[in-house]
């Protein structure tokens, strides 16, 4: 789950982390309020959303003049911004920070992250602050360094003395103290917090020596919420596809994308593979559908549901290898879907696994018109061959 | 031969009274498999399936001399069930939890590190040697034993590919799923490596997923050190970047990841991809016979 | 050092470790005021004194009527208690502990410490609660368990699950849930109170399920006192001998004994070494002193006062082999000494290592009357003679 | 040969612009050991006795190719300057520091678990190969080359029992002190190997003290493998129990650590004990005659 920045500086703010002065509004009248209250020129007015690229999209201004700041906010309230990780359709802005703005001396990448083949929490660090970090990892990998760390011990000075001490010359000693406490901070909250990523780019110094965090991006391990149930209260519904809200509600694993097949299959892994051969045989999947092992009569049903309710959806395909997940608990699922709403597109089935013959006797007694597939092969060109009909 | 698992392995269920566990103690006694001891904080005395049910593993090892075990223990307790097991002295500990937290995982990849223990999973359906024995959740009736492995970070993808190769006469020596997390206990080399000593292992069916660099690892040990043909394939090619698909471990981030690259590591190592899921079975086939 | 009971259970109590309800009290009138208070009868009375064996030597009694808690409490305040690690004198009880009578219906013995040779923090469990652990582990080790604790992972349920489930039949549910809570509380207070030790002897339940810790026992290493500072303020300087304070204050390690050979050694094995040969010349040791390695001359010279203030003293023994510490630093402190207080008992004196000449020539100079021993033995022989001859 | 270091050994002293950490580098250049780097964090670049002075242990790896610490940080800060040395690849690390919390140990000594490190200390005078580097607080005069080994968990008792040793004619091979604290890096068994392996060592001199079991269990260890001459020392014969004598870890508690149990169980394993220190030196010429 990703936190707004704001959130995830307010955290930062209580655990000693340094962030600028700021302020959320979501009117023009909280933004000239906070342009009195909040030191400046400048000040910096940045859109709250989730998507990345918000920078070079036009979500973060430099107001020089209390109007400015105003005016910049009432700008982005209430409108889409388009960025390269959303939809040409955008997202909507409903909150703003306002911030001072800091005189920076140096600028840092920093980020803590899970390292997979080390299975041990890493910092990443580099000197070059505020600029896309993949893009530098591409070009300029001699600038960017890692620290594992060992949970034994937790994160130690030696771990933020190696990150410190490698460029030439290193920071004075007041801004290492600095930047020592901004990394022990940002270990024992990724720890307690249970994040997948903090990240803060860039951290700046300033030429006292102090270190600030300018921008924060932090994402919670969904898995820990049964142990975080207050961070579940930060999460933002209306950054959400409201489809896959919907399916959130009901324990389905879907994810929109941007074709116009629907599937829905058992397995993330074969959820895969059936977007993957829809692609193959010319055809592009609407969304990502797992309903996992365990899913029920109702869950089946609610998945049909939330498929169709995807305009774009011209066919659907339904990819089961049955092995926790029975092919009659599908079947029965389909027929009720189908009994409350009809379904309306093209239906292709391809059954396999435990159950599979009452699976088909459900379909075919329920008389769903369907056509049924031998494998996923089958079922991709079937389902191909509707689309393009149809399209 | 089979690795790691064999027809003399006893099975210790650890949460054994739960919904899953008993339903698949049933169907692991049923294949065959002998799990001779249940656990359930408890519940100790109780049967599930005509198995004893004990306090702890270690009363369990101790009685009923177990030495795998299959975890079914709910996410917020199996870590503590995973450190329980190899603290007690078992030695193939397979996880099929799904939704562990990653940093529970991290403690417990450190806890079992120095210890002579091999844990599969967690999130993965376990581990079969048809014919012999059956510890996890697949459906054991599509298997038939013979002489191709299956490793695989997915579940149901590989009861897919399972199915296809005993359809084309290919049967299995040992299949394991290691779990779709982004921490597992065993990767790809590590069992690459055991089936490279097994001398019921004839070839490799390797069945990877977007996110980490675990396939790219693999190819690069395959062209070096892995002598028997390896069929791969790779799910999630249509996958947009920074959405996890499904597995917690499946998402394309910082770059890293993407099925392009992971194809192009295999391709380069001079490893038979299958582009197309259907065609698995045959390119298996294919390469056998030049070998 | 040595947590008072009282101390001990006010830490317990704030991190949710159950204890009996209680009132500390110095005088008769607190006591009389603790009775109304504290549900009773019966009430327990118990000295707070650091010294073991408390119970066998009168040290706790059970009062079963207001008037016998003020009785008992004015028995033991002020007056002397001797147990088998006090000295015959025994030591003055200051404070007393009055405490609710717990219903028990099992007893259990419970304590952490650190494994040497597994280097991790160990919990022992016995069913054999309430009695002397030596002597259990001696007579009934069958009925003693115990766990090791991983740092990377901590104290995690099954470590308490195997101590727990080791008695036929367990506890019920609800007391296992108590006792869970209470090693997991051992636990994290263990490691964020920096302990050698906690014991908790006994610890009982109640028939309703509830986990009590009777007793309480916490030493808290005392190299962590730079992170623990707060700690350092539970020290009670009265349960300690006045020398030995005298010591602390200037750093030196002395520990008093029963003997009339005063030493003063460098290194705490050359120290024990040479207790060890003086006891084999017949004679016995007053105190081990160890004045390190990076001892100065006031050092030397306050550890000299303090080995004279013991009366019981007849003569000393310097044994000195100098690495980092140099024999002339160590024959100026002496001289000091001398010159300030005079020795006034026979003086052997054993120099060896770095700037040993020069140290020779500092002692002969100043004309101090002492022996010189070529060796530990001879140093042993001779001063065993002075104190045969003395006594 | 010696054990663990010689002539080749590249030293690092951490804390190298301390009081101590500057007075015994000078000592131990004096006496010929390589003292090729030292480390102070925020002092990079200065010189300490003509010995330079970097940020990191990893940049005195990097730039001087050191392979042996000599470790002077004050306690605080000890346990990151051990784990920073085996992090950066050192692979012999002397802590000489006095006072570590012992919990700050016990992460170290996991910490250090699955690694391939030496730690000697802490709490301890250090190693000396007498003739080919010394790496640590003893006064080097003492020492002279030869084929009897040191093992001692105590700092100026091992001095006197070299000196005793060196005037009887008996030169050592290399003398380890293994620490006096209650978690120490390296057991007696643990140098007892590599004596047991070393052509130079033709007999062993083990100083023991009060204080845990490490003394039984070289006992045991010596009586079944180890085939060279011992002759051990035990102080604190007259400590009386639950009173820390001078260093943490020697202490009788529990019923466990006390001279007469250790002394026993040596003399069962019938290993030469001398109940006099002053003794030991013509102790181990009996022996060694013997053999």
């Amino acid at each position: 789950m990703k936190l707004h920045e704001y959130q995830a500086k307010e955290i930062f703010l209580k655990s000693g982390l340094p962030v600028p002065n700021g302020q959320l509004v979501t009117t023009a009248e909280q933004a000239t309020r906070a342009a009195q209250i909040i030191k400046g020129a400048p000040w910096v007015i940045k859109a709250q959303v989730h998507a990345g690229g918000r920078g070079k999209a036009g979500g973060v201004k430099l107001a020089h003049y209390p109007y400015e700041v105003v005016t910049e906010t009432e700008a982005l309230l209430g409108n889409p911004l388009v960025t390269k990780q959303t939809g040409p359709e955008g997202v909507i802005v409903n909150q703003v920070l306002i911030e001072e703005g800091i005189e920076i001396d140096r600028e840092y990448y920093l980020s803590m992250v899970i390292d997979r083949s080390t299975a041990n929490p890493t910092m990443i660090f580099s000197t070059a602050g505020g600029m896309d970090i993949e893009e530098v990892a591409a070009k300029t990998p001699e600038v960017i360094f890692k620290e594992h760390v060992d949970p034994v011990a937790g994160w130690m000075p030696h771990h933020a003395r190696n990150l410190l001490y490698c460029s030439e010359p290193p920071p004075d000693q007041t801004t290492i103290a600095g930047l020592m406490a901004v990394m022990s901070n940002v270990y024992k909250l990724f720890m307690t917090l249970d994040c997948s990523l903090i990240e803060i780019n860039p951290l700046v110094t300033t030429r006292e020596g102090r270190a600030v965090a300018l921008d924060a991006k932090v994402i919670i391990d969904s898995n820990a919420f049964f142990r975080q149930k207050e961070l579940l209260e930060l999460d933002d519904p209306r950054e959400k596809d409201p489809l896959e809200l919907m399916a959130e509600k009901y324990q389905l694993n879907y994810i929109r994308l941007d074709g116009n097949v629907g599937c829905m299959v058992n397995g993330a892994g074969l959820a895969m593979a059936t977007m993957d051969v829809i692609k193959m045989a010319g055809a592009a999947p609407a969304n990502f559908l797992d309903v996992g092992g365990g899913a029920s009569e109702a869950m089946i049903e609610k998945g049909v549901e939330i498929i169709l309710k995807d305009k774009r959806v011209k066919a659907i395909l339904i990819n089961i290898f049955g092995g926790i997940l029975r092919c009659d608990i599908l079947a029965k699922g389909l027929v009720a879907a189908a009994k409350k709403k009809g379904i309306g597109v093209p239906l292709i089935v391809r059954l396999e696994g435990t159950n599979v013959a009452e699976g088909r006797e459900i379909l075919e007694e329920a008389q769903l018109k369907f056509l049924v597939a031998k494998d996923m092969a089958e079922a991709a060109k079937l389902v191909a061959k509707q689309v393009s009909g149809a399209g | 031969m089979s690795i790691l698992v064999d027809k003399n392995s006893r099975i210790v269920v650890q949460g054994v009274t739960g919904r899953e566990g008993s339903f698949h103690t049933k169907q692991m006694l049923e294949y065959g498999t002998m799990v001779a001891a249940g656990v359930t904080p408890g519940k100790g005395g109780r049967e599930v399936e005509g198995v004893p049910v004990f306090n702890t593993v270690k009363q369990a090892v101790e009685k009923q001399e177990v030495n795998v075990s299959c975890i079914f223990v709910p996410p917020p307790f199996a870590a503590d069930a995973i450190m329980d097991a190899a603290s007690a002295g078992i030695k193939v500990i397979v996880c099929i939890t799904e939704g562990i937290p990653v940093l529970d995982m991290v403690k417990v990849a450190r806890f079992i590190s120095d210890k002579d223990v091999v844990l599969i999973g967690p999130n993965c359906p376990g581990i079969i040697s048809p014919g012999k024995t059956k510890i996890g959740i697949m459906p054991g009736d599509i298997h038939r034993q013979g002489n191709i492995a299956v490793i695989s970070r997915s579940g149901t993808l590989t009861y897919e590919v399972v199915d296809q190769l005993t359809r084309a006469g290919l049967g299995q020596s040992t299949c394991i799923g290691i779990g779709g997390d982004p921490i597992i206990g065993t990767t790809f080399i590590d069992h690459l490596k055991r089936f490279k000593e097994d001398s019921e292992t004839e070839g490799v069916v390797l069945i990877g997923e977007i996110g980490g660099t675990a396939e790219e690892e693999a190819a690069e040990y395959i062209q070096k050190e892995f002598p028997k043909p390896v069929v791969a394939f790779i799910a999630g090619q249509t996958a947009p970047p920074g959405r996890r698909m499904g597995h917690a471990g499946a998402i394309i981030s910082g770059g890293q990841g993407k099925a392009e690259d992971k194809i192009a590591a295999l391709q380069k190592a001079g490893i038979a991809v299958a582009l197309n899921l259907a065609t698995i079975g045959e390119t298996m086939l294919k390469i056998k016979g030049k070998n």
